[in-house]
C-alpha cells in the first residue's frame, strides 16, 4: 500500500493559543489543510499542554498534562498533527522523557489514572507539509506562485531544540521553512537571526527584554532586506506582531545599548529611522494556504495588528 | 544419612573465571567445596550438550561463566555464548527444567570477590532445592514404560495430542499394537 | 499485503483453485523442462489412492504433464536437494515446487550454503494450506482439515521464487491450535511441563523419521551417532531420547522454517513442532529474526550484538 | 590401557594443611590407567621435578598429571620437564588443588575428598589428551607500512634501518601527510618542514624502503608472517623511471587556476603538478579531471615540453602483489567539515557558523597554511576575502570535538595545543592584532605543554573566554560571533575579521573500508582498535597488524611518532626469528563429515576459517568443507560449540577430553 494513494489523515491538536490570541493560525492551518485534501480531526476534549510556564512550576504537573493530552489524542486516528510549537515541544518532550525515565512513567500514569500514550506520532505541520505531504507534491498544489515575496523565515527556540526531542531539522541549521517557502514560490532571505529567542512568556513579566530581543529579530530581517517574517508559533507572532508599534517607539533611534558587549566595539544593529519600516508577521499555515489558492478573507489578515494587505497587494498576490 | 550436598559443575573459561578463582584462592576467601571447575579457553566453546551432559551425569546445579562483555580474550566468544545460551534456557525452561539450576555468570580475572559470590548463592540455593531427579531418574528408566502404563489404561492423566488410532493406521500396525497392550 | 482489506473472507478453498494452480505448475514445468532450463523438477505426483499425492522428481514432459497440487501435497521438497536427490543438482539446474514452509527452508539452506539460488528454478505454490492428518480429504480444504502449522503460516505467498502458482488464496478466521498449545504448556507448572515432555520422549522409538525428513538435518554424521564420544545415548531409552529432542531443537533453533515435517512423520505422535516453535518465538523475541523469510549471510545463534539480552547472567 | 603418572604436591604447608595429600595420591593410584602416583614437598623444585622424570622413565608413563597449584602458574613449568622426560608436553596436565582447594576451604575431610575428586577429571583430561606439535609458521621479513604521513615514515625509517625491506604505500602523489602542511609544532615552535623534509628525503633515498606513492591498497590476504598485498598504482600519466624532477611541464601548463589542495585550496597549481615543491618523490602527476588533455583531447603541452619524454597519457591503473609479514597502519586523519550535515552520516554539521558561506570562517590546517612561510600568502596572516590582515581573530575550539548532540564525543586532543600556537603565530606576525579564543577547558598534558599555553596567555595576550559560540553571520566585513562567558556570566559579542574553528579530528575517509580488507576492527568513528587499550596499544586484534598514529585515534606529533618507533619494533620483534611458534590449541576440520555449511566460519571472530573445494581424482567437484588455517586460528573453540556434527575440534579441548571428564564428575 503506498501512502499515496491513501488520503492524508490527522488528529490534530490546536492548542489555547490558537483558540484566542492566535486564531488566526488555526483557521488558516484548517483553510490550508482543507486546500490540500488533507483531514484533520480535532482531539475531543483537548485542554492546556502547560505551555512554556507549566514546566517551571511542577515537573510532574506539566508532563500529566501533555500525556493526558495524547491519551485523549489516541482516541483519535491518524498521527497528531500540533501546529503551536511550544505545544509541539511540549507533547514531545512529554513523550521523551516518559520513555527514558520509568518511575516518571508511573507516576504520571497514576496521575491521569491511564496509560500514557508514549508511541502516537506528534507531527508538527512543517514536518506534514515538508515530508508527508511532500515539498515536490506541495509545489505542483501551488495555485498561486508567492512570487517576489522576500521572506525571513524565522524559528525561534522551541521548534528544533533541544537537539534530541523535536528530531524536525538541524538543531541550530536548520532549512525545513526555507525549503517549503521555495515550494511556494516565494524568496527565503538569508539572515542571522533566524534561530535567536523573540522574549516568548516574558512578553508579560518582562516586557523590556522581549522589546530588546525581538527588536533584535526584527532589525536583522530588515538588514536582510526582507518583505516580511514567517513564524510557527503564536508566541512568536505575539512578540514580533503585537509589540512591533512599542518596538519603533522605543528603538526609534539607532541603539548602542541593544547588546552588552565587552569586547569589540558596539554593533549598530539598528538602521535608520527611515528604514524601520513595519514587516508584516505571517504564519507558515497563511502564506501556504494564500499561494494555494485560498481566499484572504479567511486567513484571519483582519485580526493582526500590522496589516499584511498593503504588503501582498504590492506583490500583486491579493 | 548425610545431609544434601548438592553437585555443583562449574564451566569456566580460563581467561577470566578460572583466573577469578585463582585469585580467590590467593585472597584466602571461603566458599562451599560442591563445586568443581571445568576450564575451558572460552565460554564460546562451551557447547549445551556439556550441560545437560552434567545433569545427566548427576550434576544437581551448572555454573557457567566467563568473561565480561568486551573482555573476551578471543574478542567475540563470550557475545556467541551468550546468545546460544540464552536460547537454551528457553529450551530448558519449556521442557520443565527449573532454571534455578543453571546460573550464568561474568567473573573477570580481578573478580575473586564475585567467583565466590556465584558460587556459594549457586550452591546454597540448589542446597535448599534438594537434588535434580529429573535427569538422574531419565537414566534409569526403559522405554516403554510409561507408554506401556498410558495404553493400558493407566493414564498418567496428561493430555496427548492427537487420536493414536491415527498414528497407527493400518490394521498391521492396530494389531501389533493391541499384542503389546 | 493487506490481509483485513481483503474482501474474499473464504471459508473453504475449492478444488477449482488447485485445478489452477496445477495447471499453472504443469504449464511451467513443461516449459522449463522443454528449454532445458532445469535436468529435472522436483514436484508432487497423484499418490495411488485418491486423495494422496507423492513427490517426484520428473525430468521428461511427458511426467511433468502429470505434476500436480492439492492440499495433499503435504511433504516439503526441500529435503530432496539435500539428501535423496542431492545428485541431480551436479547435473544441472533443478526446478522445484515450493510452499511458503519449503520456500523457507531453501532460504534457510541458501543462507548454509547448501543449496545456490542460481542452481534452482522456484516454482513458488501461493498455499491456503495443506491437509492436517487423519482428517477428511475431500479435495476441499477448510477449517477442520487443514494442518495445525498452517493455521499460523506467515509466508503464504513465496517471495524470491521465479514464478508463482496461483493468486491470494487464505482461509479466513483460523484460530491458532500451536501458539494456543504453546501457551497452555507455558502456563504448566515447571514439573508438569516436565512430565509433559518425559511422557512424550518417553515413547520415543528413535526412529529418526524427524531427522530424516528434516531439510536441516543434512549433517554426514549426526553428532547422535557418533559414539567418541557418546554425546547422546543411542538406544531408545528416555534418558537418550530427552537429549536427541534437546539436541535437535537446539540444532534447529533460528533455522527451522517451520515446516512441521518432523511432527507429521513421528509415528509415535510427538509434538515435535512445539519445540521448533518455541525457539523461534523466543529468537524472534530476542534477537527479532525470524527464520527463511530471505537467505540471509547469519543466522540469529552465528551473530551477535554487543547489547544482546543478559539479563539472565549475573 | 594407558599409564598415567599422579604428582601430588604438598606446596610446603599450602596444600597439605587442609588437604590430605597421601589420601588424595593413594586414590589417585586406584584409579584405572594410573600406573604411579606419589607425593612430595614440592613438586615445582628441582628435585620435585627430578622425581616426575624419573618416574617417568621407570614407569614408562604416557601421561602426566601434576595436582598442585594453578596451572596458570606452573603450567609451563611442568610441561617442560614432561618434555625433557621425553614426553610430549601436552600430555602434561595440572590438577588445581591450591587455588580452587586447600585456600579456599577449611574443612579438612571435604577439602581431601574435593581434591581427590578434581584429580579424578583431570586424569580423565590426561587419559584422553593428545600428542600436539607447536605451529611454525614461516615469516616473510619484509613490512608493509600503508600511509605515508609522519607515524609511516617513522615506521618504515625504524624497519629499514633495522635491516628489513618496507613497502610504503601513500594514496596522495607525495609523502609528507598533515605534519608536512603544519608551519610550526607545538611547543618548541620549530619549522615543521625543517624538520620534516629531511625524513621525507631519507624514506626516498634509502636502500631498504620501497616508496609507492598515488597508490592504494586493493586487497589483503594471508596471515601473520605471510601476508599477499595486492597496491594498486593510479595511472599517474608520468613515468616516474623517466622523469627527471625538472619541473618544466608545471611552468609550461596552461591551466594554472586549480585550488591547491595542499594549501586547503587557497594557494593555485597547474593541471600536472606535485603538491608542494618539497614533495617526495618529486615527480608530478596529472590530475585527469581537470587536465583539458584529458577533458578535451586538446593540448598536450606537457609532453611536448618534456625532454625525457615521461609524459604518458595512456597510461592506466596498474596492480602489483606484495609479500610482506607485518603491516603497519598510518593512515592518519582527516578534519571534520563542518558544512551542513553530510549525507548518511550520524555526525551533524556546524551551518550555523557559516563556514562555507562565510570566506573569513576558516579552519586550524588553513590557517597553518596562511601562517606557512611557503604557505599562498608567503607566511603573511592575510584573509581569504579580501587579503587584508585581520586585526581582531576569534579561535574556536572544540569545533565538531566534544560534542555529543553533533555525533562526536571524544576529545581531539590536539586542538588546545595548536590554537594557542595559533594566537602566538598570529600575535607574532601582527603587533597591534587581538586575538580571542573561546575554549570549553585548557586540556594540557604534555612535556612543556601547559607552560606553552600560559605563555600564549600570559605573555603572548590571547584572551580566552570560556564558553562556546551560538552563531556567526557576515556583517559588512565583519563577522559577528555571539557566544557566551560563562566564567562572567554575560552574552558575549566580538566583530571579527577572521575567524579560525579547531574542527575535529576524524578518522580518514575510507578508514573502515581499508579495516575491513585488513581484517581489523575498528570504533563507532572509524578509528582503528588496538588489541588491548593499555597492555597491546599498538598491536591489531589481527596478528601481525601494528597501529601507528592518528589513525587510531587523535594524537600530536611526539605520540604518533613513539607509536610509529614502537610499532616498528614490534615489527622487528616479529621479524627475529625465521618462524613463528605457536600454541597448537587450534581447531582442525574432519573433512570426511564436514558438510560445508560453514556456521564455523560465520562465528569465527579471525577470520581463520575459509573454504576449500574438494575435488575427486577427475577434478570434479565434490563438496566445499571449511578448513581452518592455523597460523591465524586463536584458539577459542567458538567453532566447535557451533558445528552442529562437530566436525571441526579443538585440538587440547576436544569433546572426548571435556565428556570423560563430566562422566567423572
Amino acid at each position: 500500500m503506498t501512502p499515496g494513494k491513501k488520503k492524508l489523515s490527522y488528529s490534530y491538536y490546536p492548542g489555547c493559543s490558537l483558540h484566542a490570541s492566535g486564531r488566526e493560525y488555526d483557521i488558516s492551518t484548517r483553510a490550508l489543510f482543507k486546500a490540500l485534501n488533507v483531514g484533520l480531526k480535532e482531539v475531543p476534549d483537548w485542554f492546556c499542554c502547560g505551555a512554556t510556564p507549566a514546566h517551571n512550576v511542577d515537573e510532574l504537573l506539566s508532563l500529566s498534562l501533555c500525556a493526558k493530552n495524547l491519551s485523549l489524542a489516541d482516541q483519535v486516528e491518524g498521527d497528531l498533527a500540533v501546529a503551536c510549537a511550544a505545544c509541539f515541544s511540549r507533547l514531545k518532550t512529554t513523550q521523551h522523557h516518559l520513555k527514558e525515565d520509568e518511575t516518571k512513567r508511573k507516576q504520571v500514569e497514576y496521575a491521569i489514572d491511564g496509560p500514557a500514550s508514549l508511541n502516537k506520532p506528534v507531527k508538527h505541520i512543517l514536518e506534514i507539509l515538508a515530508r508527508e505531504y511532500g515539498l515536490a507534491k506541495l509545489e505542483e498544489s501551488v495555485k498561486k506562485p508567492l512570487m517576489g515575496l522576500k521572506v525571513a523565515a524565522y524559528y525561534g527556540c522551541l521548534l528544533t531544540r533541544p537537539p534530541e526531542v523535536p528530531e524536525l531539522d538541524d538543531c541550530e541549521d536548520p532549512s525545513i521553512m526555507e525549503d517549503i517557502l521555495r515550494a511556494l514560490g516565494a524568496e527565503p532571505v538569508k539572515w542571522s537571526h533566524r534561530m535567536e529567542c523573540c522574549g516568548a512568556n516574558f512578553t508579560l513579566s518582562r516586557p523590556g527584554v522581549v522589546l530588546k530581543l525581538s527588536n533584535a529579530i526584527l532589525e536583522s530581517a530588515r538588514l536582510a532586506g526582507a518583505d516580511c517574517i514567517m513564524v510557527a508559533c503564536p508566541l512568536c507572532h505575539g512578540n514580533l506582531d503585537i509589540r512591533q508599534k512599542e518596538i519603533k517607539e522605543a528603538y526609534g533611534a539607532p541603539d548602542s545599548t541593544l547588546f552588552g558587549s565587552i569586547f569589540g566595539s558596539d554593533l549598530p544593529l539598528s538602521t535608520t529611522s527611515e528604514d524601520r519600516r513595519d514587516l508584516p508577521i505571517f504564519y507558515i499555515t497563511q502564506l501556504a494556504a494564500l499561494a494555494m489558492g485560498v481566499a484572504s478573507q479567511s486567513l484571519g489578515f483582519e485580526s493582526v495588528i500590522i496589516d499584511p494587505k498593503p504588503l501582498l497587494r504590492d506583490k500583486q498576490l491579493l | 544419612m548425610h545431609d544434601f550436598e548438592p553437585k555443583i559443575v562449574a564451566f569456566v573459561c580460563t581467561w577470566c573465571t578460572y583466573a577469578g578463582a585463582d585469585l580467590a584462592g590467593t585472597s584466602r576467601m571461603q566458599y562451599p567445596p560442591n563445586v568443581r571447575v571445568l576450564k575451558f579457553p572460552c565460554t564460546g566453546r562451551i557447547d549445551p550438550v556439556f550441560i545437560l551432559r552434567a545433569f545427566q551425569k548427576g550434576a544437581d546445579g551448572v555454573l557457567v561463566s566467563g568473561c565480561h562483555p568486551g573482555d573476551c580474550h578471543y574478542m567475540a566468544g563470550n557475545f556467541h555464548a551468550r546468545r546460544r545460551f540464552a536460547a537454551f534456557r528457553a529450551l530448558l525452561d519449556f521442557i520443565g527444567v527449573d532454571l534455578n539450576r543453571l546460573q550464568f555468570s561474568w567473573v573477570s580475572a580481578a573478580e575473586g570477590g564475585k567467583w565466590v559470590e556465584v558460587v556459594t548463592d549457586l550452591t546454597e540455593r540448589v542446597r535448599t532445592m534438594g537434588p535434580m531427579p529429573e535427569f538422574k531418574e531419565l537414566e534409569h528408566e526403559e522405554l516403554w514404560s510409561t507408554f506401556a502404563e498410558a495404553t493400558a489404561g493407566k493414564s498418567t492423566g496428561l493430555n496427548i495430542t492427537g487420536d493414536r488410532s491415527q498414528v497407527l493406521n493400518t490394521p498391521e500396525l492396530k494389531e501389533a499394537y493391541d499384542s503389546i497392550s | 499485503m493487506n490481509a483485513k482489506a481483503n474482501k474474499n473472507q473464504l471459508t473453504s478453498i475449492e478444488p477449482a483453485y488447485y485445478e489452477a494452480v496445477t495447471e499453472a505448475i504443469r504449464k511451467e514445468a513443461v516449459k522449463i523442462l522443454k528449454e532445458d532450463t532445469v535436468v529435472g523438477v522436483v514436484g508432487y505426483l497423484p499418490g495411488r489412492r485418491k486423495g494422496t499425492a507423492t513427490p517426484a522428481l520428473v525430468t521428461s514432459v511427458e511426467e511433468a504433464e502429470k505434476l500436480v497440487f492439492s492440499p495433499a501435497c503435504v511433504n516439503n521438497l526441500s529435503v530432496y536437494l539435500t539428501k535423496a536427490k542431492k545428485g541431480v543438482l551436479k547435473q544441472g539446474k533443478v526446478g522445484i515446487v515450493a510452499k511458503g514452509c519449503d520456500m523457507r527452508a531453501l532460504a534457510g539452506l541458501m543462507t548454509e550454503s547448501q543449496l545456490q539460488r542460481e542452481d534452482l528454478f522456484i516454482i513458488g505454490v501461493v498455499c491456503p494450506g495443506v491437509y492436517g492428518f487423519g482428517v477428511e480429504r475431500t479435495g476441499t480444504l477448510t477449517e477442520a482439515n487443514i494442518a495445525r502449522k498452517c493455521r499460523e503460516c506467515i509466508v503464504h505467498m513465496p517471495e524470491g521464487a521465479d514464478v508463482a502458482a496461483g493468486t491470494h488464496a487464505e482461509l479466513a478466521d483460523l484460530t491458532p491450535e500451536e501458539a494456543e498449545e504453546m501457551a497452555r504448556i507455558e502456563a504448566m507448572p515447571q514439573a508438569e511441563r516436565w512430565a509433559f515432555w518425559k511422557e512424550h520422549f518417553s515413547r520415543c522409538i528413535r526412529c529418526m523419521a524427524c531427522r530424516q525428513v528434516c531439510p536441516f538435518c543434512y549433517c554426514e554424521q549426526c553428532l547422535c551417532d557418533k559414539n567418541r564420544p557418546q554425546a547422546v545415548e543411542s538406544s531408545p531409552r528416555p534418558a537418550g531420547n530427552m537429549a536427541w529432542h534437546l539436541v535437535r531443537a537446539m540444532h534447529l533453533a533460528g533455522r527451522c522454517g517451520g515446516c512441521a515435517e518432523c511432527e507429521r512423520v513421528c509415528p509415535m505422535d510427538i509434538p515435535l513442532n512445539l519445540l521448533n516453535r518455541r525457539m523461534a518465538k523466543e529468537l524472534k523475541e530476542l534477537y527479532d529474526y525470524e527464520a527463511g523469510l530471505a537467505p540471509v549471510e547469519k543466522g540469529p545463534l552465528n551473530q551477535y550484538k554487543e547489547d544482546d539480552d543478559q539479563s539472565f547472567i549475573k | 590401557m594407558s599409564r598415567i603418572g599422579v604428582f601430588v604436591c604438598h606446596c610446603g604447608e599450602n596444600i597439605s594443611r587442609t588437604v590430605d595429600v597421601e589420601q588424595v595420591a593413594k586414590a589417585a593410584g586406584e584409579i584405572p590407567g594410573v600406573a604411579y602416583s606419589c607425593d612430595y614437598k614440592y613438586m615445582c623444585s628441582d628435585p620435585g621435578q627430578t622425581l616426575l622424570k624419573k618416574a617417568v622413565a621407570e614407569h614408562k608413563l604416557d601421561g602426566v598429571l601434576v595436582a598442585a597449584c594453578s596451572p596458570r602458574m606452573h603450567e609451563k613449568t611442568f610441561r617442560k620437564a614432561a618434555e625433557s622426560a621425553g614426553l610430549n608436553p601436552y600430555l602434561c596436565e595440572m590438577a588445581n588443588i591450591r587455588e580452587h582447594c586447600s585456600w579456599v576451604h577449611e574443612d579438612r575431610e571435604m577439602a581431601t575428598e574435593k581434591a581427590t575428586g578434581i584429580v579424578k577429571l583431570m586424569v580423565e583430561r590426561v587419559r584422553k589428551g593428545k600428542s600436539l606439535a607447536p605451529i611454525t609458521v614461516p615469516v616473510t621479513k619484509r613490512a608493509l607500512v600503508i600511509g605515508g604521513g609522519i607515524a609511516g615514515i617513522q615506521a618504515a625509517l625504524d624497519i629499514a634501518d633495522a635491516g628489513h625491506r618496507v613497502v610504503l604505500v601513500e594514496r596522495d602523489p607525495s609523502i609528507g601527510g598533515h605534519m608536512a602542511q603544519l608551519s610550526e609544532t607545538f611547543p618548541t615552535l620549530d619549522c615543521s618542514q625543517c624538520i620534516m623534509t629531511p625524513k621525507m628525503v631519507d624514506v626516498a633515498n634509502h636502500p631498504n624502503i620501497t616508496l609507492y606513492t598515488y597508490a592504494e591498497i586493493e586487497k589483503v590476504d594471508g596471515y601473520i608472517g605471510n601476508f599477499q598485498v595486492t597496491v594498486k598504482h593510479k595511472a599517474r600519466s608520468v613515468d616516474e623511471s623517466k622523469c627527471t624532477g625538472c619541473g618544466v611541464c608545471m611552468t609550461k601548463c596552461p591551466k594554472k587556476k586549480i585550488p591547491n589542495e595542499f594549501d586547503q585550496g587557497h594557494g593555485m597549481r597547474p593541471a600536472i603538478y606535485v603538491p608542494f615543491p618539497q614533495a617526495v618523490p618529486n615527480t608530478p602527476v596529472i590530475d585527469r579531471e581537470n587536465c583539458t588533455m584529458f577533458q578535451s583531447g586538446k593540448c598536450g603541452v606537457c609532453a611536448k615540453v618534456c625532454g625525457p619524454g615521461a609524459v604518458d597519457y595512456e597510461q592506466t591503473d596498474s596492480f602489483t602483489v606484495e609479500d610482506v609479514g607485518a603491516i603497519v597502519v598510518a593512515t592518519g586523519f582527516k578534519l571534520y567539515t563542518i558544512d551542513r550535515k553530510p549525507e548518511d552520516s550520524p555526525i551533524q554539521g556546524y551551518g550555523e557558523f557559516g563556514y562555507g558561506t562565510i570566506p573569513d570562517v576558516i579552519d586550524g590546517m588553513t590557517f597553518e597554511r596562511l601562517a606557512s612561510a611557503s604557505g599562498p600568502t608567503g607566511g603573511k596572516i592575510l584573509r581569504p576575502s579580501d587579503g587584508k590582515e585581520p586585526k581582531q581573530v576569534v579561535f574556536i575550539q572544540c569545533v565538531g570535538s566534544r560534542a555529543r548532540e553533533k555525533g562526536i564525543s571524544y576529545c581531539s586532543k590536539v586542538c588546545c595545543m595548536y590554537t594557542a600556537k595559533h594566537t602566538m603565530l598570529y600575535h607574532h606576525k601582527v603587533h597591534d592584532g587581538q586575538a580571542y579564543v573561546f575554549f570549553m577547558d585548557a586540556r594540557t598534558p604534555g612535556k612543556g605543554y601547559d607552560e606553552f599555553w600560559r605563555r600564549a596567555v600570559e605573555e603572548e595576550e590571547a584572551v580566552y573566554i570560556r564558553g562556546m559560540v551560538s552563531r556567526m553571520y557576515q556583517k559588512g566585513d565583519k563577522i559577528v560571533v555571539m557566544g557566551s562567558d560563562i566564567q562572567v556570566g554575560v552574552q558575549v559579542e566580538i566583530e571579527a575579521d577572521l575567524v579560525v574553528l579547531a574542527t575535529a579530528v576524524q578518522a580518514q575517509d575510507g578508514a573502515d573500508l581499508l579495516a575491513q580488507k585488513l581484517g581489523i576492527s575498528y570504533d563507532k568513528y572509524n578509528f582503528y582498535s588496538e588489541a588491548h587499550a593499555k597492555l597491546k596499544p599498538v598491536e591489531c586484534a589481527t596478528a601481525g597488524i601494528y597501529l601507528a598514529g592518528a589513525c587510531q585515534g587523535p594524537k600530536d606529533i611526539p605520540d604518533t611518532v613513539s607509536q610509529a618507533s614502537a610499532a616498528a619494533a614490534k615489527v622487528m620483534t616479529l621479524f627475529a626469528k625465521d618462524q613463528l611458534e605457536r600454541d597448537p590449541v587450534v581447531a582442525k576440520v574432519n573433512e570426511k563429515y564436514c558438510v560445508g555449511c560453514f556456521a564455523c566460519k560465520k562465528v569465527c571472530a579471525y577470520g581463520a576459517i575459509e573454504e576449500k573445494e574438494i575435488r575427486d581424482r577427475q577434478g570434479n567437484l565434490v563438496k566445499k568443507v571449511a578448513y581452518v588455517n592455523p597460523g591465524v586460528c586463536g584458539g577459542c573453540g567458538t567453532c566447535q560449540a557451533t558445528c552442529p556434527s562437530k566436525s571441526i575440534e579443538l585440538d587440547g579441548y576436544t569433546d572426548e577430553q571435556i565428556m570423560a571428564m563430566i562422566e567423572a564428575l
